[in-house]
């Protein structure tokens, strides 16, 4: 029942707010987004958008109501708004952390998998297929098709099925299947084109489970919308507990999906300054000649173009051939940014910024041993922004904690041991690996 | 220098054969003489594959051959080189992903505040080069007017796909902005070779039929009886991609030479075509004695 | 506000409710319990009893109040109770999942680790030390060290070093140093040897953190009062939810924090079953010749001793040296119990049951693949219990989700992979370790 | 048999000499000869350490040492038949942990509703074993009544030890239960030898001065000039532990024979004797010259 009185006051909230509603027409966002799919696909996205509005914008069948229940039950939702004791002591400012890694899974990305995965029910879809990179949207996707009773298939570059061998193990153990995606070079690009495929075969009575506010419409909305919860939460929690709105928010955005979800209910609060911390890789220069761009700053450093469904800002080469991205963490390790974020850096709503693999690894350190939560190596990021740029941010400032480190601990060692971290524990008993 | 007929005179006298391979494949100088292997096999039309990194639409076949072209160095300037220098009586079509179209003549189109900028330097580069259509699988008919005007402006056709699922409105809008001919889907799926006829492209062909364009299908031909049958099924034209990339993939994988796989191309073109034109003889029979 | 509210009516109930002070007083649970510890210790042990009483029993200087919310805001409580939709179905009968997962540091430890660390700063206490064997209670008061600003040191043995080398590095990334115990066999038993040593030299201003209901007075009694919000909470939501108290609870039970917790609020409730679930490993019987059992079911197969600080319940021979214990679960692997529960079981309060390795091992797959939760190993107990006896249980059972699974991927491939596990994916490709 | 004096009379005359080895290490035949070794060096007392698994009290040099012997076999009945074995003059005191004490003489003893059956068999066979007295490291005063009654059913002294910051009620009720000697501990922490003497040393026999039982320091003496300088300032003897132990240890690791471990005991034992007794003299001497 207060769920139900929460929701209609979110309403009205939501009509005055016009922030909250972008896209949803349309798909459009300025110049950005649309629905760049092949023909095969789009009745499939058509159905979705119907079903988009109808359940989750709508509210049809309770769909929202029950959404957020499971997320409460079965996701652990809220997750906690927290003072960092000694950040704030150490910047001088009010650092509060929205603890997205305390969500089941160990990332933000369940909001939106159980998500879709509920409305691919509601739609009478039986079978679930996602793409993944890293394997946290492979793993949150499994979950929640387990939680949910739907098959479940993940693509996944066979290159990164080797690099995330326990992710690869949680999705089978939450009864996915995993198919390797041999193609190429073997990696997220390969497993979403290889996704697409298998989609535009079984659109019937398949859904796609996209990982970020990235593809065509409806994507971009749906995705921000069910991780908006995020936003929605820290927003009253900060009201809650300092007595206003915070005068920063701070996010990491590869897709951009966590950073949306932390952003969504501050976008029509003008005070508050939006910052998207992009991956800066080992350095903003890109190699034309060899297609690569040692980062994946697509906001700061991309432009505009079209890539898998959507008009968006992309890292590309002057012929307009993606590039191969990098960065210290996989899961930013993306060419493109949700459509979205693009138009308000555009904008200039959004403030992007890039932070390189070295400081993204202090952030990693520091936060562990002052704070005792280990971040994602993602999450870093976001905090190597605070340590670099704090003098310029306003008295209350809320990070979101967007995953945790247990998933990355190989790849701290290693990355720590190339090079001198400041604050990085002494390793050199693992290294060699563990 | 290409053939300059327009794509319509290619399905004016009988059953088109319209042949697919990916420009560059495995490299030009092999890949030129693929192409032209085709042409001398009948082709009437030919697709040329410009490859982008992510062919969301391709099956695993062609999107291996749009590796093997990238990884040798194709570039957009370089296949218009490439079709410039092709000897072909075939009306040649581009097939590429809208981003590369949107992208080429670099950034002052690109980041002028006008988005409609994009299209037009590319158009115009394929239409010096001999192009005379182009089909972009992934642009659908809501997002292609800054296309359309440079395909006007340029005098090129545009090609839509049509999917077994299209219909209604969407099929009208698409219908209002096509040219040179359609793409009819022949199943659900991506592009691949396939053993059977699916019954998805008869119901695609009825619901065409209002419409006066010609209709080519595609997706999964492969043999001499398939383009028959399809044919017979009231097609205008055969697309044949996949059963074609696997011929060169083979030539690539059994390291043979490029003589030996131009041959099996050009055999196999034969074939294709000779089954289209029974295909149209057993209609036009049938329509006879009808 | 409402925290001290809520404190003082928790306080009535409490003294309507007896089971929630027992051994408050002296330590003792009927036979068992009290301080079997070196002279060098006894002040020690004093001093903690009075910190006890006057922070933790009256909350002297808002201790309980700072505990609660750094709790809730570092730590992620209330978890949720969620119901088990298809584990309700499969067993007839309403299943329901106190999830302790979602705690930060992904399981209970957390609990009894903040608490004690936060009660040493408030005895003005500079260090803290504490063993770990599979290295959860470890990483808990590593975090809990960092966040407050503790110095930390953690002991544990050499040969649990190799096994737990993600455990290891988690707690040295929060800053706490790792000191091997290469005395002995070099596992948890040595570590505690070792930590011991440590405090009896240093006791004025160091505090240790004991990881569960064992030890001297006031450990016992101390780190119940801690784990006890798991029922507190369990036991509203249920009440909330369903109408009424349920009908059974079930935790697995190693040195038995877990355990404790989940029952304490339900002891005084007579109607309520409860169910401690111990780890059979690979049988009940014991090799006496060799010192050991191959299990370490000390509340169903030991009998009275007394071990590190207290008279309980011990896997022992005739002799009375200690056994090694075994299970495929390194956490439920002590031959020890909390003196409280062998109290319990003997007044027939509490039901002790063992499940052995591979009925774990099923329960670990079944709620992988049915639920979308991967359990610790520890955890799986108590789903392989649910599976063996739930025809004997009563329509409303609440499980206890004592921890996470990430941790116990490599063990559960490697166990997996020797046997023929009912519902288990085909893990082929990842034998030979990951 | 063990000579069958009581301990007080080894506090008697003189400063006693109360040294500390692990029984059975690393066998019983060498650990036989090393006892022995001890009653020729001078010891008064000698407390023979009983292994048990879980030995919080001692420091890693005897945590070694129990494991070796727990390695080789010993049980409590292998203990006692040992000690019956030994053909010394000092007075036998056994050091072990409670529970081997709880439940020697099988479950009988242990299952009985009477919580308190369970330490008497074990203090009648070591009484039959001859030894004197007994320490338990880890059970304090407080949980001691069952055995502080079966050792005066059978005889023997029930030693406690004081700790540095044992004082008030536990000092009292400690030495009120206390027989034979208070073992008191030189200072914080766990067994282990060093090479200072502490000042707690002096405090806690300040502290103890008005009690009527023997002082024994223990924890840390190594070297006749420890023992001199703790018999000076008011000890009434030395316990050594670790020092010795240490040499078994290093015999082990340099597999000498045992004959040549026997002697450097009995020469060690010889200084920290001698030690003992210079120091008594100068406290002699101080106090007549007072
Ligand atoms: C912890 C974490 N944070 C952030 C991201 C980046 O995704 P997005 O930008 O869509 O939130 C990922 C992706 O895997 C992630 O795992
Ligand atoms: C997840 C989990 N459950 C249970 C236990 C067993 O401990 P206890 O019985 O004290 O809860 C452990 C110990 O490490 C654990 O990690």
């Amino acid at each position: 029942m207060s769920e139900t009185d929460t929701r209609t006051t979110e309403e009205t909230e939501t009509a005055r707010r016009p922030g909250r509603r972008r896209g949803r027409e349309d798909g459009k966002f300025g110049r950005y987004g649309g629905q760049y799919v092949p023909e095969a696909l789009m009745p499939a996205i058509e159905e979705l958008t119907d079903a988009y509005e109808r359940y989750v914008l709508d509210n049809e069948d309770g769909f929202v109501d029950e959404f957020r229940e499971r997320l409460a039950e079965f996701g652990g939702r809220p997750t906690p708004l927290q003072r960092a004791d000694r950040l704030s002591e150490r910047y001088e400012t009010e650092v509060y952390l929205k603890r997205e890694d305390l969500l089941h899974g160990g990332a933000h990305k369940l909001n939106n998998a159980l998500g879709q995965v509920l409305l691919a029910k509601y739609m009478g879809k039986e079978r679930i297929i996602a793409e993944t990179g890293a394997g946290q949207h492979g793993t949150a996707t499994a979950m929640a098709a387990a939680h949910l009773d739907m098959p479940c298939t993940i693509y996944m570059g066979e290159r990164d099925i080797n690099r995330q061998r326990p992710n690869v193990f949680r999705m089978k153990l939450n009864g996915s299947e995993v198919k390797p995606v041999t193609t190429g070079r073997g990696t997220l690009k390969e497993a979403i084109s290889e996704t697409m495929r298998d989609w535009a075969e079984t659109v019937e009575d398949t859904h796609y489970v996209i990982g970020s506010i990235v593809g065509p419409h409806p994507f971009p909305v749906m995705v921000r919308d069910f991780q908006a919860v995020i936003s929605e939460e820290a927003r009253e929690q900060a009201i809650e507990k300092t007595g206003g709105v915070p005068t920063d928010v701070v996010a990491c955005a590869g897709g951009g999906s966590n950073t949306m979800g932390t952003f969504a209910e501050f976008v029509d609060d003008e005070s508050v300054a939006l910052h998207a911390v992009e991956a800066g890789g080992s350095t903003l220069e890109v190699d034309e000649e060899a297609g690569v761009a040692p980062n994946s700053a697509s906001l700061f450093a991309g432009d505009e173009g079209v890539l898998h469904g959507a008009r968006t800002k992309l890292l590309q080469d002057s012929d307009g051939q993606i590039m191969e991205s990098h960065s210290v963490s996989s899961g930013l390790d993306y060419a493109g940014v949700g459509p979205e974020l693009a138009y308000l850096v555009d904008e200039g709503r959004v403030d992007p910024v890039a932070v390189d693999d070295d400081a993204a690894l202090e952030g990693f350190h520091r936060l562990s041993s002052t704070e005792g939560i280990i971040p994602a190596l993602e999450t870093a990021h976001a905090f190597g922004f605070l340590e670099k740029h704090h003098e310029k941010l306003g008295e209350r400032v809320v990070v979101n904690v967007s995953g945790r480190g247990d998933k990355d601990l190989d790849a701290a060692i290693e990355e720590t041991d190339k090079r001198d971290v400041d604050g990085a524990p002494d390793m050199s008993m693992f290294t060699g690996g563990m | 220098m290409a053939n300059a007929d327009a794509l319509d005179a290619a399905f004016a006298d009988g059953p088109a054969y319209v042949p697919y391979l990916v420009v560059g494949d495995p490299d030009d100088e092999s890949s030129k003489a693929y192409v032209e292997a085709l042409d001398r096999g009948g082709a009437d039309v030919i697709e040329l594959g410009l490859p982008f990194s992510e062919p969301i639409a391709e099956g695993s076949t062609i999107q291996e051959a749009l590796v093997r072209s990238l990884d040798a160095g194709m570039t957009p300037d370089r296949f218009f080189a490439f079709a410039e220098d092709l000897e072909v009586d075939a009306a040649l079509v581009c097939m590429t992903y809208y981003n590369l179209i949107y992208q080429y003549g670099g950034s002052e189109a690109r980041s002028a505040s006008d988005a409609s900028a994009g299209p037009r330097p590319f158009v115009e580069r394929a239409a010096a080069a001999g192009i005379r259509g182009l089909v972009v699988p992934d642009l659908p008919a809501e997002e292609a007017e800054p296309l359309r005007e440079a395909c006007d402006e340029f005098g090129l056709d545009l090609i839509f796909i049509v999917a077994p699922t299209t219909r209604g409105d969407r099929l009208d809008r698409m219908m209002a902005n096509v040219s040179g001919y359609v793409y009819v889907q022949a199943r659900l799926g991506t592009t691949g070779a396939r053993d059977d006829v699916s019954d998805q492209t008869t119901a695609s062909l009825d619901r065409l039929g209002e419409y006066d364009v010609p209709k080519a299908v595609g997706f999964g031909i492969s043999t001499g009886d398939h383009a028959e049958r399809i044919v017979a099924g009231g097609a205008d034209g055969i697309i044949v991609g996949s059963a074609l990339v696997d011929v060169v993939a083979e030539g690539v994988a059994a390291e043979l030479s490029t003589a030996e796989v131009a041959d099996r191309l050009e055999a196999l073109s034969r074939e294709l075509k000779a089954g289209a034109e029974r295909g149209h003889r057993s209609r036009t029979e049938t329509v006879e004695s009808a």
